[in-house]
């Protein structure tokens, strides 16, 4: 009986596979127009694909409770502007502040869609179909539909994100940061266990004195946290709020987790697959016009290489399993 | 409390019908709520040509989310019918270049949208996965296929018959497309309640493994409705480009989610299983009266936007909470006794 | 007498319909083992449930060692030494077993986190202690069925407990496994833990318990010593009145050969199976669970593709692509598991009755309610279904119910062959006797039954001939004439 | 007698170009007193918004429509049934296929735009030349397409000019940032990015600075100075244009009411703006574009 390492249980062939692909993407990338696979590239492309990594390991706690989150987008939205007016009203507040202002503006709309699962118990989708169009809806609300502009920002406020170390950007790292923290979260801490608990199976889950609604709203919160933050990170690297800000991003998000191999039936995935999941999409947003590849294209592009994932994923998902006839094989 | 079967009173699914009541009335009063504020808020709320121009802002949503609500209630979903909408759209525009006359138009918009259906329906009965994820990919793959065809062009100039099917009225203030709404809901209302197809659908959402073992095709059964959602996105796509005439690839940008609000906001059950049509047409004048008599006060769409989330979840959420309520109730005096 | 470890006083519980429990008492002594008996539905379950903490009564007292206690969660029977397996494998696919072990009950390192290391180690030893050769770093999906029960029965003795609930554990475990289970809950006796322990199956009553308590519908009928009763007098408690016979099986003339299959195999689960069924016989399949019994059926029913082999059914070939091909010619299969391939447990009985059989039941796509309706009426008063209306949904029915719905709505099709999997598994006495008899008056009206069962007493009981099958293959046939025991089980079990 | 009302329909709300268009034309409902505006829109640039907004005029019988167009054919079905309710509906800024409108003011003639666009481009180039990028809004904007057409026709008048490429940032700031990453990415030796669109300039502006490119590649293009003036300030952007959207929103709204009065619609008297004349199709222009770079932005960028 050989122990299977650890290693082995982290990144799971799907994985492996994905990163593959990923790998050959970039190489084909790089032989039509090698400054694409310049480190400084690289590191170019990671940047803007960091807030789709981040958003992407959080909705995957989502979708291991078998919920999903369709407000993202509209928080990251409404917590944007809310710091960046914010930050026009209170000019001198650090970065550091705001950032956790973000966060916490973040959790509490999360938790307004955790409360609704837990105490009502509103399947997911319609709870957050909801507040998606609610929360975007305030932020027209606040904002009286005017645009917050770059010059109206204050210096520190959009310094955060980018600032480098390490030839990385801030928000480069605070992703990085973020995709291990929940690593560490999903494989070393009850409440990760029983997440994939709650989700692999709720009878069970109860039957083990797990409650399975406080498990969802831990993860809308975690969910939601993530998304304040990007909200802050994302007008403040785009260095604009408006009321359309990361319209429809919710669907990239789950995209992302689905073509990282993140069951929609909840209870299976990891932390790789997800952020995997965003860098490819990212890779396919960043390369697409930079190969020359007409804009009109990219859509379709990207469309095509969804289905074609999910298709891989569910083939390999389906090899394996059980055989009673083993001898017969021998 | 359990009685052997002989002395069972003879009631017909008295008992499920009681609840479907309770679920539709409550929509009822909410339509009747919504009636009553406009006609206060707004002396043009009561004319008919305006109530008849209003219903062009959700007829073609409204006519999808009568096979959506059948593939919901089975289970499923499909995201990429706005794309389907603009893929199929693209079609009669290109087929309008060649010269094709009206009904062919609306032919080929019906072929192409079954097609696209039909896809959805094939990839995810044939490999096994789950229609959310699929359909998110052929949402963008649909629609960036619009986007190849047409880049930044438009398609226009249709022929002035063909405008007939969007904009064309039947009788008086009543629209071709209304009426169209009208009939399908009456079909849809019973084939989904009356007809063996539509018990099994109820079937399948139940319990799609036992649906199988009970000699269903239930991956025929699925992929039908598939191909139906499409058929009824290509419906949307003729009225909607006779209504307005032109072809863009961004046409019905953020539908999807549109319909998929109607649906369940007329008491579908989003995990399957459960629903009626007749929530669904009482859930569309719902939604229809909303935004219309914010529309007379002139309150921007994203702030319409904002009372159809709160609705939909007060919707859903109320009931829920009511039965718990009951529930609770039931349970003392049960214990009481 | 010791004093009971844990007592119950008038527990109550209702659901919305049914009293499932009514003022019930039970008592759990320290180093002897219970066993609580009663038909289908009588509340067993429901009483685990309330003693685990997933329900909470409506009224009545738990005392352990004296003092009253509150379960508000399955948590809070952790924290007074109650640990079960319960009825139904409640476990975690996708978890690795170990992960399974640990799922409330985790060792952390020095940072707080969760030792995987030394868990995997504790889980190792626990399923040595078990005899159970799993590894524990694989997920439970890739176990066989019997193995996910042992590895629910290592989760619940890995916390430190006084008191362990084994509801029907025996259910689906092999001959073999079920001794290993025997020595198992003597040991726990024997380290002075109180053992409840749920079965339908007498033997095992017999065989290792040391008390008695007996519901009848969620109502307490009596308790006391194994020793001082007999199994009729259980079986009289439990049903209020004597079962006279349990294998009901009539002597039936059997005709010709209605159904034969020739080589069928299967690139993993089965292969060359060989074997004719004749009008009016019931033909049993017997093996140890895993065999692959269900898999041949399910190929049978046109729901598992063949690689190779030919049918014939009615002198026909019989080659069905799906289900409704084989209920079309007249073969019906009754799946193992009625909470999820059988009925539709969400929707009322009636329609569960009529689904396979719509098409003759409504004209041109119209379902005809009233004739509907009747069909099922008609089946659900020939197999005695209880029920409190038609209309009511089959999740609310006990388990025996369960089965009669499904059974029910095959016969409404008016097949030739019916494939009954499983068909008594976890069913009471009552039920079972009237399933059986069921069986018998099928065959005497010239159906044949094809009945896969684990259960010995009713493989030899019911069957006129009896295949077994051996990790996917034949591995002995027997007449009714020279079936035996031990050789039935020596072919079972390969040796 | 009751205040003509008058709804001015706009391509999306919140965009500053057209609350500033709004404040002309309350002005301008202020100056003739017996007036109103009913300011309204979609939130994204779709044409079905825009249809549903005027739907929801036409059911409040407004006396006439002012609308800025998402799509020119889109809108024609709707306006013409509005036209057929005795509505007045005119186009501005970005027109609608002639038979479904009266008059259609352009902010400024299109050939003037194009050619000051290219002109800006050529002037922050210098004499050396370079690369030029344009970066539009969606594909389908009517009058983006336009100007980048007209900015075609004058290009071979600028051989120092290379057009490179053409990319789309869909009115969307991170798209437009994107794609601007990616252009400076595909093309190091850029000089210029022409951006017709005040969305796609301010988001150009800030991947410049943010790839360090300031000093190496300039944009240009039409944008709002209290949008820019900080980017003006930053180097990315040296000079820009814009016509005054006040005073298009103002004339909008003039020319609107004075339909309502009456049906003369070759030369509309539009307040202090004076007659604007319209050619037998109904199209008439206002002014001319206005140049605007360090020494204005900031007296602006207070206005709009
Ligand atoms: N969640 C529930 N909702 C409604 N009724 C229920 C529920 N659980 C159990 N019941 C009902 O309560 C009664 C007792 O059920 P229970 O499962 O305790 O029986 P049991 O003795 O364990 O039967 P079996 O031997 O079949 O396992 C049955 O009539 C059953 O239908
Ligand atoms: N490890 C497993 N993973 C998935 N499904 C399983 C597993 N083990 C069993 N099953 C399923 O459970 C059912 C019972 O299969 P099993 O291998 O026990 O066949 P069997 O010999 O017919 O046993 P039984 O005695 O239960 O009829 C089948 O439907 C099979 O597909
Ligand atoms: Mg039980
Ligand atoms: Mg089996």
């Amino acid at each position: 009986m050989k122990n299977t390492s650890l290693l082995g249980k982290m990144i799971s062939h799907r994985e492996w596979l994905l990163g593959a692909i990923i790998v050959l993407m970039l190489m084909g990338v790089g032989y039509i127009a090698p400054f694409f696979v310049t480190p400084g590239n690289l590191a170019e492309a990671f940047d803007d694909t960091s807030i789709l990594i981040m958003l992407a390991c959080a909705q995957m706690l989502v979708i291991l409770t078998r919920c999903i989150d369709l407000s993202v987008a509209s928080n990251i939205a409404l917590t944007g502007m809310c710091v960046a007016l914010f930050n026009v009203a209170y000019p001198d507040t650090p970065a550091l502040v705001t950032l956790i202002l973000s966060i916490g503006i973040g959790i509490v709309l999360g938790a307004f869609n955790g409360i609704l699962v837990w105490l009502v118990g509103i399947p997911s989708i319609v709870v957050t179909l909801g507040t998606m169009s609610v929360y975007r809806g305030f932020v027209f609300l606040i904002s009286g539909g005017e645009w917050v502009n770059a010059h109206e920002m204050t210096p520190q406020f959009l310094a955060l994100p980018r600032a480098t170390f390490l030839d990385l950007t801030v928000l480069s790292w605070i992703a990085i940061a973020v995709t291990l923290a929940l690593f560490v979260f999903t494989r070393f801490t009850k409440t990760g266990l029983s997440i994939f608990a709650v989700g692999g199976n709720p009878k069970a889950a109860v039957y083990s004195g797990i409650n399975v609604g406080k498990y969802q709203f831990i993860t809308f919160c975690i969910s939601g946290a993530v998304a304040g933050m990007c909200g802050y990170l994302w007008v403040s690297r785009y260095a604009v709020a408006y009321v359309e800000v990361a319209v429809a991003f919710e669907l990239q998000v789950v995209a992302a987790c689905v073509i990282g191999g993140i069951s929609i039936a909840g209870g299976i995935g990891t932390i790789w697959g997800a952020a995997l999941g965003a860098i490819f999409l990212g890779l396919i947003k960043n390369a697409l016009p930079v190969i020359g590849i007409s804009p009109f294209w990219q859509l379709a592009i990207s469309g095509l290489v969804i289905v074609l994932a999910v298709i891989i994923n569910s083939r390999s998902e389906k090899c394996g399993g059980r055989r009673i006839l083993r001898e017969a094989h021998q | 409390m359990t009685k052997d079967i002989k002395d069972l009173p003879d009631n017909l699914n008295g008992d499920w019908r009681n609840k479907l009541m309770r679920w539709e009335t409550l929509l009822m009063v909410f339509v009747a709520i919504a009636f009553f504020t406009n006609t206060q808020i707004s002396p043009y709320f009561l004319d008919p040509w305006s109530l008849s121009d209003a219903t062009f802002n959700f007829t073609e949503k409204a006519i999808i989310a009568l096979p959506m609500a059948l593939l919901i209630i089975a289970r499923d979903i499909d995201l990429s019918v706005a794309s389907t909408i603009a893929l199929a759209s693209v079609a009669m525009g290109f087929a309008n270049t060649m010269g094709a006359g009206p009904i062919e138009l609306a032919l080929i918009g019906m072929a192409v949208g079954t097609v696209a259906g039909f896809i959805n329906g094939w990839i995810i009965t044939r490999f096994d996965i789950p229609a959310i994820v699929v359909t998110i990919g052929t949402m963008s793959l649909y629609r960036g296929i619009a986007y190849i065809v047409l880049g930044d062009d438009v398609y226009r100039s249709y022929p002035s018959d063909f405008a007939f099917f969007g904009q064309g009225y039947v009788w008086g203030v009543l629209s071709f497309e209304f009426l169209l709404f009208l009939c399908l809901a009456v079909v849809f209302g019973i084939l989904l309640h009356k007809t063996t197809f539509g018990r099994r659908v109820y079937a399948i959402g139940n319990n799609p493994t036992a649906a199988l073992f009970s000699g269903i095709n239930v991956k025929r059964h699925r992929l039908f409705l598939f191909t139906l959602v499409g058929l009824f996105a290509g419906i949307a796509a003729v009225l909607l480009t006779s209504r307005i005439g032109s072809t863009r690839p961004s046409i019905a940008m953020g539908w999807e989610l549109e319909v998929i609000t109607m649906v369940v906001l007329g008491g579908v059950n989003i995990l399957g299983g459960a629903g009626s049509i007749v929530g669904v047409f009482i859930a569309v004048f719902l939604m229809g009266l909303v935004t219309f008599g914010m529309g007379l006060m002139n309150v921007p769409g994203i702030v319409m936007s904002i009372f159809t989330g709160c609705l939909l979840i007060l919707v859903i959420g109320t009931p829920i909470i009511w039965r718990r309520f009951l529930n609770a109730r039931k349970m003392r005096s049960n214990s009481g006794e | 007498m010791n004093r009971p470890v844990l007592e119950l006083r008038n527990i109550s519980k209702t659901f919305p319909g049914v009293k499932a429990l009514d003022s019930v008492e039970l008592q759990l002594y320290p180093g002897q083992v219970t066993a609580l008996i009663g038909e289908n539905g009588a509340g067993k379950s429901t009483l685990v449930k309330v003693l685990t903490g997933i329900y909470a009564p409506d009224g009545g007292e738990i005392l352990i060692d004296d003092a009253p206690v509150t379960m508000q969660a399955a948590t809070d029977a952790k924290r007074h030494g109650i640990s079960a397996i319960h009825q139904e494998a409640v476990m975690f696919d996708e978890l690795t077993v170990t992960e399974n072990i640990f799922i409330n009950n985790q060792n952390r390192n020095i940072f707080g986190l969760l030792d995987w290391k030394l868990m995997r180690k504790r889980a190792k030893t626990l399923l040595e202690y078990l005899d159970v050769n799993v590894d524990p770093n694989i997920p439970l999906r890739e176990l066989s069925v019997a193995h996910k029960h042992l590895v629910s029965f290592a989760a619940a003795l890995s916390v430190s407990s006084s008191i362990v609930i084994m509801d029907e554990p025996t259910a689906s475990l092999s001959h073999h496994e079920i001794q290993e289970l025997y020595r198992l809950v003597r040991r726990l006796r024997d380290e002075g833990k109180a053992i409840l322990f749920i079965s339908h199956k007498f033997d095992e009553i017999f065989e290792i318990c040391d008390r008695y308590t007996v519901f009848r519908d969620g109502q307490f009928v009596g308790s006391g010593g194994i020793a001082d009763v007999t199994q009729d007098d259980l079986v009289a408690m439990m049903v209020g009145r004597t079962v006279s016979q349990i294998y009901p099986k009539e002597q039936t003339t059997i005709g010709d050969t209605v159904m034969s299959v020739k080589g069928l195999s299967h690139p993993s689960e089965f292969a060359d199976i060989d074997f004719d069924l004749r009008k009016g016989e019931i033909l049993g399949f017997y093996g140890l669970v895993g065999a692959g019994r269900s898999e041949v059926m399910q190929a049978l029913f046109g729901l598992t593709p063949t690689s190779s082999g030919s049918m014939e059914l009615n002198g026909k070939p019989f080659k069905p692509r799906t289900p409704g091909d084989a209920v079309d010619q007249g073969l019906v299969y009754v799946p193992e598991d009625r909470q999820h391939q059988g009925a539709i447990l969400t929707l009322p009985i009636f329609q569960n009755i009529t689904l396979p059989q719509l098409g003759g039941l409504s004209r041109s796509g119209f379902i005809d309610m009233a004739r509907e309706y009747d069909v099922a009426r008609e089946y659900a008063t020939r197999l005695q279904l209880k029920a409190s209306s038609l209309s009511e949904n089959v999740e609310n029915l006990s388990g025996g119910n369960q089965q009669k719905v499904v059974i029910g709505k095959w016969l409404a099709t008016n097949p030739n062959v019916i494939i009954v999997d499983e068909p008594t598994k976890g069913i009471d006495i009552g039920s079972k006797a009237a399933v059986h008899k069921f069986m018998g008056e099928l065959v005497a009206q010239g159906l044949s039954v094809i009945m896969v069962s684990s259960e010995l007493p009713e493989v030899m009981g019911m069957a006129d001939r009896v295949i077994v099958m051996h990790e996917g293959r034949i591995a002995a046939r027997f007449e009714r004439d020279d079936m035996t025991a031990e050789a039935i089980v020596t072919a079972a079990t390969g040796a | 007698a009751d205040p003509v009302r008058v709804g001015l329909v706009v391509k999306s709300l919140g965009n500053g170009f057209f609350e500033a268009a709004r404040d002309g034309a309350m002005e301008a409902a202020k100056e003739i007193g017996n007036a109103e505006v009913i300011y309204t829109g979609p939130t994204s640039t779709t044409a079905e918004g825009q249809i549903e907004s005027i739907n929801s005029l036409m059911a409040q019988r407004v006396d006439a429509i002012a609308v800025s167009a998402n799509d020119p054919d889109a809108l024609a079905p709707i306006l013409k049934r509005a036209m057929d309710r005795g509505i007045k509906v005119i186009s501005w800024d970005s027109g609608v296929a002639d038979d479904a409108r009266i008059v259609h003011l352009n902010p400024s003639s299109n050939p003037l735009i194009g050619a000051m666009c290219i002109k800006l481009a050529a002037d922050v180039a210098g004499d050396a030349g370079g690369e030029m990028a344009i970066l539009s809004a969606t594909p389908t904007s009517t009058n983006q397409n336009i100007w980048i057409d007209e900015m075609k026709k004058v290009l071979p008048d600028y051989s120092q000019l290379k057009l490179v490429d053409t990319v789309y940032g869909d009115d969307l700031a991170d798209k437009s940032y994107r794609e601007t990453v990616a252009l400076l990415k595909k093309y190091p030796d850029l000089k210029v990015i022409v951006a017709p669109t005040s969305v796609g300039i301010v988001a150009a502006a800030q991947a410049v600075e943010d790839q360090g490119k300031v000093g190496d590649v300039f944009v240009t293009g039409l944008g709002l100075p209290s949008e820019l003036a900080g980017h003006v300030d930053a180097g990315s952007v040296k000079s820009f244009a814009i016509w005054n959207p006040i005073d298009l929103g103002y004339s909008a709204m003039m020319i609107a009411y004075q339909l309502t009065q009456n049906d003369e619609h070759m030369s509309i008297k539009a307040g202090r703006m004076g007659a604007i004349s319209f050619d037998k199709d109904g199209n008439g222009a206002m002014s001319d574009p206005f140049v605007y770079d360090a020494s204005n932005v900031h007296k602006f960028a207070d206005i709009f």
